[in-house]
């Protein structure tokens, strides 16, 4: 399952990432934070399918999407 | 009487605007006036402040190292600005985001919870308005009746729907700091 | 204050990662400003031909002056439109270094076109990104060559007319003249898509670059929010809609892949 | 007070050169005059005149160029580096002999600095009409009503000695709000100077506007022709301004923003019992040199304060030529002095003596 | 000393003599070098047009210097590469004035590519002479952006090279590509059907002017016997074998032809 | 004499710099230098080094400007308008604190002018490195054989205080042919200086040339750091001559081709018995004030002889503040002194006393 | 008959009218002009056909050609 | 000894050239010597002078108001350098080309037919040779071998063929002066 990181100090609340998650998983936080923005934050991290839409669109790079380590199988 | 007064806040407080209302009301009453606006090195998000000197007499310098009033919108304008005022200033401080005050000495600092009698008029935005209200309480340079005027004229039609709650954060800021120079 | 939830990442594999060739520095733009994508991809680019260290960044002046700040490479700060001459110069002494120059519109197609043409004709070997908002950001949105007809800015308050501000530049139409050009592509970034399309070209004038083969540019058709007086996800609408028939997406130039042709076919 | 407008300084410059007849614009954005080229946007085309915006700074003094030549009034504005840009335009049209008006909001330097103010254009603006011997005559108001009258008066003096004149301010002038009280716009004088070019040219002998002189006797020929002029405006349009004490102990010398500062301090000092008088130069060249050399014969020192590295000092050290010894009291790259420090020393150099 | 039969002319119609729009000076041009012939082409037709009166020349800064010595017409001189913003500051004061520049490929390819674009793309009213000869001749023959690749000059001692000296410069190229442009026509003087081709455009492109219809440009392909080392047969020579096939000759755009139909088709 | 060749000033300056490490070379044609890009191109290739011919002299400054990033040994030439065009490129470079060498042959101005000799950019070479408070470092050879010898030695000069160096010469000196010793071809220094960017930055942090510092205090202290390099080469790098009677009654102040003239003028003149030195300063910028001033005390009069039109006798000025009278001999516009001329003028300055 | 003038002193004895006159009509003079150059001369008018090659080709404005004012016929 | 030379003609005579040979010989012979080209206003068929200083001391001025020696070409130098000429100094005229003198006094004028010569010598061009030749007649600083050698290191390659002419004319030259000489 991927997990979405949003800088929330970083993040000035464009909302792009939100406009482009396919999965609607987005939204801006109601809060503002130090900058004065209103960042944005993952609903919920489980309909996220690591499609990586929000990462492409984000103008201050505030995005990264891990996953768990998976074992490579041997042969590749 | 001569009045240097340096105010100071977050981009999108709006510290520039209430100076040019006050410098507007200052001419309208007859005074001479000089009002500079001074951008911090970060083009986004830095504060900015603007410089004012109210005089019956000469203006002469429209800066001022050390200003009688200083009025402090946020947090890092009070850590970066307080120590300005001049000995036996005023620094008139937006409490609501400033909790607190690096030491200086002979200098009357005023708190008022500029901020959060703003969300209570209903827009937070009008704390400039909150704090310039409170200043003519402590500086009755200008009425708050010259102040609405200047208002009137200064503000872009755009913004002339806000007029009224601009007003109303005036009068607001003023009553506040009456009885904040009273317990003082 | 918005809330900000602590994951331990240690074990876990990055999907998306900050690049490598990016600094930790904020950037300065405005919210939703397409510069900072720009950066992004020019970034994701650096680190994937591994070349970080023997890139040079040079930054024009426009919004996009305090570039040196952002990208984690050797750079230079070049006065407003010359830095294609400053990347000429550096790139005449340092051949094995990766050149590249990021310039607005006011920058690059305004005070600098000069520059730029020659340093096209030159077939000089570097890499230029040419951010186009189709107005002045960092002065404060005054027309520039790139404005649109009828658009209004700080200094055509009626409107961007003929008569008194001419026709819109189209600067990869007039470099898709010149034999020098190795690379040169029209971009935008309005979509996960065309973000898509924009990094493949800016990857390609990079790789122009490393392969010699001459000038390369890539020329993004992006957004000023702020000077549009547009949300950003407006600001990218206005992009679909009124600047792409200006200025239409296009690779005019691609020398890279008949390179790699030319490699395939004649072996070694 | 309705008479007074509250103005920004470079929005009072622009209105200035309307109300002095100027109706065609040229430059090139830059912080911090852009809303002068925002204003002559909004306010030529009302007037029937031009505002175009030039590609670069070098293309816009060269527009300046051409439409000088047909006798026009004609202005363009800028700060440091744009001013840097010009000079090889400002030599032509020194050259060629004709006027025009150029403003220079000064920056913080060298290169791309910043945009705090600074007033390290000094020499740049005095001695810099770009290379040969040319000059730009210079002056340099030091309040947002000044900018405005003296970018009116401007066109007429540049006309006077048919040479580029050059007003001379800061980012903080520029940006400045205060009262001004707005001159009305006044008519343009009608194109055909003798000298210009355009019209019809078929009942007069045809006009060239050149600066090749490759015969060398006529080249100097200009250059003393154009030193006569400077020669004249330095008695008839030569201005400055003095504040203070009569009998002063100490000679405060600046310019523009400094000088306002100086007023305030000169103001404490006198209060604080040191005698002081500030002489300021409006026209930085021609310079006041005789009024200063007497002021200095009369203090027993000379204090000068400039936002530059002792660029201004040097034409006071010329004109006051050993008669009193001069200090310098100096911040530069966008940074101000107070009447604070100013003032603290004038105190100090009273102490010492 | 040679001998000059003394003929009384008073009787006799002039078949040809010397335009009206020509001044009595001797040009100081090298013996058969083609800038002589261009001044004498744009004389005809200001005297064909009947504007001598209206007319400023934009003298620039190359062997055609002295220009304003030679047309009987009021005057500027520019600086190098600078006669289109000259041009532009005084066809904006006096649009009724028919303005034209006479520029070098120095003066308008090299330091002057920026004005003469930006003039061409805010379809500034005025008619540009573009005399290309492949070289700087005022400054002694060093390579120009023009010059032809494996072209000899004082700077390009072994024939210039794309590495050292990059491709030449075709202007009429990147021109055509800008709206902004109301006649644009390359043409040479080799012989004297390309003459009278030469004259055409030159005239067409004052049309242009007058007609109110945007900016106009003529390229010369010219010749500089001196530099060049050739003798002034050879020289043109030199133009229709080595220049031509990189300059070939064209009217790229003509709006008057269609102002013209526009007019005729429409009435009034 | 074997090791004597003819050489032009121009060849002279050009071989120079290649002795002092010179490997590229950006510029753009410009009389009276011409010379000095045709050898360049001929002989930096021979070197391994670049000669690459920029579209403009703004052009060619910028070329200069990222070439010196990379810590290379560069320079441009050019003369008067050129020299006009590369003030905003200067100043980024100072701004910047890079190393390069400009060279200036001075012909008659303002404007296109001619191209006859002058020394009429005196200002803009010794206050011009455009806006802002940064200088060039100034130095004036006065013959074939020092034009080739300072040139070599600006790149030192230059890198010692990571600013330009200009060599300031006239449309005579460029063109003149004279005997010069050649100095052997020096190997330029390695590029990695720890400024410098380029190359592999993975070992090192990573460099970055800039000369924007927004927030005031810092660009201030840059401002004060150039100052205080300035004050160092007026210690370290300050170059003069002296010439003639060591008991003058007038002492002769000029630089460059006048200083030529003056020691001939100078030896007549002490042979019709009036005692006269010359003082030449041979760097310009720093200016060797105390000498002058030391002089200035000693002799009864002083007189400047100079190629434009008061330029350089202000400094004369600056530094004699008052010792001693000042007067000035000049011509312009391409015309010269002749040693006539300062001899006659010498006479009649002895007369007068 | 057209008669061809071409003024000596001001031609630089290019050759290019030589070169282009279809008649062969033109020649460079052996005798130098003040100016240093060998200047054109007409063989003979009589060949001249009036055509103007000569002319324009003439980087110089050295050259004219006149003919004898004809008697116009009164109706045009 | 200074001898101050000044040398003028019409472009294509050679004048600076033969300036330039002369430099070259009296450089081989050990002497100071400074020699620079003044270009007249008119780019092409105007006059093109030079002016040398040749001493065994300090050159110190390259420029002199007043030559010891000028070398006249043609009619039109003869008109504008005459003037020039130091008193107690030589003006050698070509005669050829110039035929009126104007007035001067002090001045030896010594006329030799240059053109005349160089014509009869198969080759107009080498007249600036044929006046060199009669300057060392006049200034003997160089002999005539030590100009021969300078012709060959300054001759271009191009122009090589003409060696034997050029060394012809200076021969020529110094003859004829040397009875010029004698004649005055
Ligand atoms: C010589 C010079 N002229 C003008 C300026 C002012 N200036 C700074 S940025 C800019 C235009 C920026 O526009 P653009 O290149 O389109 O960049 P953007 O801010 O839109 O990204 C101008 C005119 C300058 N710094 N230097
Ligand atoms: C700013 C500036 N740079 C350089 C020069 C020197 N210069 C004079 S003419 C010229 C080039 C002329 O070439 P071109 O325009 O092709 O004209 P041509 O002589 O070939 O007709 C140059 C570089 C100058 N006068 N001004
Ligand atoms: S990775 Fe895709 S699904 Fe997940 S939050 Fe981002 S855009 Fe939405
Ligand atoms: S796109 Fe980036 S900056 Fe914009 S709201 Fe999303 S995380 Fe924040
Ligand atoms: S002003 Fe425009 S271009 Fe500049 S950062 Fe803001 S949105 Fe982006
Ligand atoms: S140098 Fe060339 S371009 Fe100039 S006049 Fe001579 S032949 Fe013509
Ligand atoms: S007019 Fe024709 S025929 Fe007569 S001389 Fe001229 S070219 Fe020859
Ligand atoms: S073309 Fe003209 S300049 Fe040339 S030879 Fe003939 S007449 Fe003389
Ligand atoms: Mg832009
Ligand atoms: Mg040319």
């Amino acid at each position: 399952m991927p997990i979405v990181i949003i800088d929330a100090e970083k993040c000035k609340g464009c909302g792009l990432c939100v406009a482009f998650c396919p999965k609607d998983n987005l939204e801006l936080s109601k809060d503002l934070n130090e900058a004065g923005h209103y960042p944005a934050t993952v609903k919920s991290q489980e309909n996220c399918t690591g499609c990586k839409m929000c990462v492409l669109m984000c103008p201050d790079v505030c995005i990264e999407i891990y996953k768990e380590v998976e074992e490579v199988a041997a042969s590749e | 009487m001569r009045e240097e007064l340096f105010m100071a806040g977050t981009g999108g407080q709006g510290a520039l605007l209430a100076g040019q209302v006050l410098t507007q009301a200052v001419l309208e009453k007859g005074l001479n006036v000089s009002w500079y606006p001074i951008y911090s090195p970060e083009v986004r998000g830095g504060t900015t402040s603007c410089a004012m000197v109210i005089t019956d007499g000469h203006v002469g310098s429209p800066i001022s190292g050390r200003p009688t009033t200083v009025i402090l919108m946020d947090a890092r304008s009070v850590q970066q600005h307080i120590e300005r005022t001049a000995a036996g200033g005023v620094a008139l401080v937006n409490a609501s985001l400033a909790h607190e005050m690096p030491p200086v000495s002979d200098v009357r600092i005023v708190e008022v919870t500029g901020t959060d009698i703003a969300i209570g008029l209903g827009n937070e935005r009008t704390t400039n308005m909150v704090m310039l209200g409170a200043y003519i309480g402590l500086r009755p340079v200008v009425t708050i009746e010259e102040l609405a005027r200047a208002l009137e004229a200064v503000l872009p039609e755009r913004h002339r729907r806000f007029l009224d709650l601009n007003i109303r954060g005036l009068q607001a800021g003023l009553e506040t700091c009456q009885e904040a120079t009273d317990d003082t | 204050m918005s809330k900000s939830t602590h994951i331990d990442t240690d074990n876990m594999e990055a999907i998306y990662h900050k690049p490598e060739a990016f600094t930790e520095t904020p950037m300065r733009y405005c919210p939703g400003c397409t510069h900072g994508l720009a950066h992004r991809l020019v970034a994701e680019v650096i680190d994937e031909l591994d070349i970080q260290h023997r890139t040079i960044c040079i930054a024009s002046v426009g919004c996009s002056v305090y570039a040196y700040e952002y990208f984690a490479t050797d750079a230079t700060q070049a006065a407003h439109g010359r830095a294609p001459a400053v990347a000429t110069g550096i790139k005449r002494v340092r051949p094995d270094n990766i050149v590249f120059t990021y310039q607005g519109d006011g920058d690059l197609a305004a005070i600098g076109l000069a520059e730029v043409v020659h340093a096209a004709a030159r077939a000089e070997n570097f890499t230029v990104l040419f951010l186009n908002n189709a107005v002045f950001g960092m002065t404060q949105g005054q027309m520039a060559p790139t404005t649109l007809l009828g658009q209004k800015t700080t200094t055509t308050p009626q409107g961007r007319s003929i008569e008194r501000g001419g026709y819109p530049l189209n600067v990869c139409e007039i470099l898709a003249t010149i034999p020098g050009v190795a690379y040169l592509a029209r971009e935008t970034m309005t979509s996960p898509k065309r973000v898509m399309h924009a990094k493949r070209s800016i990857r390609r004038a990079f790789e122009a670059q490393i392969q010699g083969l001459g000038f390369s540019l890539v020329e993004l058709v992006s957004s000023c929010p702020t000077w549009w007086g547009l949300k950003p996800l407006e600001a990218l609408k206005h992009i679909e809609e009124k600047m792409l028939p200006q200025y239409p997406l296009k690779v005019f130039v691609d020398k890279v892949s008949q390179a790699s042709e030319a490699v395939a076919e004649g072996g070694d | 007070m309705s008479e007074y407008v509250l103005m920004s300084g470079n929005e009072a410059t622009a209105e200035g050169g309307i109300a002095g007849g100027c109706r065609y614009f040229f430059g090139y954005p830059i912080t911090p005059q852009n809303k002068i080229p925002e204003y002559m946007s909004r306010n030529l085309p009302e007037v029937g005149g031009v505002y175009l915006q030039a590609e670069s700074e070098v293309a816009a003094i060269n527009m300046v160029y051409g439409a000088a030549s047909t006798g026009a009034r004609v202005m363009t504005t800028s700060s440091s580096p744009g001013i840097s840009l010009m000079q090889e335009g400002l030599s032509y049209i020194v050259g060629a002999e004709v006027p025009c008006v150029v403003v220079n909001m000064v920056r913080g330097g060298p290169g791309l600095g910043n945009i705090g103010p600074a007033q390290s254009d000094y020499w740049l603006a005095t001695r810099g009409a770009g290379h040969g011997d040319g000059r730009c005559l210079v002056y340099a108001p030091y309040s947002v009503q000044e900018l405005h009258d003296w970018t009116a008066r401007a066109f007429e003096i540049a006309e006077r000695y048919r040479n580029p004149v050059m007003i001379l301010a800061d980012a903080i002038l520029a940006q400045m709000i205060e009262p001004c009280k707005l001159q009305p716009r006044g008519q343009p004088p009608p194109l055909d100077k003798p000298w210009a070019i355009g019209g019809d040219s078929s009942e007069r002998p045809r006009n060239i506007i050149n600066s090749l002189y490759v015969n060398h006797d006529e080249e100097e020929a200009v250059n003393r022709r154009i030193q006569a002029r400077y020669d004249q405006a330095a008695r008839d349009d030569l201005y400055y301004s003095e504040y203070g004490d009569e009998d002063p102990e100490i000679l405060v010398v600046a310019y523009g923003i400094c000088a306002r500062v100086c007023e305030t301090a000169v103001e404490r000092a006198s209060e604080g019992g040191v005698k002081c008088r500030l002489l300021r130069p409006i026209s930085l060249f021609p310079f006041p040199s005789e009024p200063l050399a007497q002021w200095a014969q009369l203090a027993h020192k000379a204090l000068v304060v400039e936002l530059s590295m002792g660029q201004f000092v040097e034409d006071v050290r010329l004109a006051v030529e050993g008669r009193c010894p001069v200090e310098l009291l100096n911040r530069t790259g966008g940074n101000v002095v107070t009447p604070e420090d100013v003032t603290q020393k004038l105190f100090d150099m009273a102490a010492e003596s």
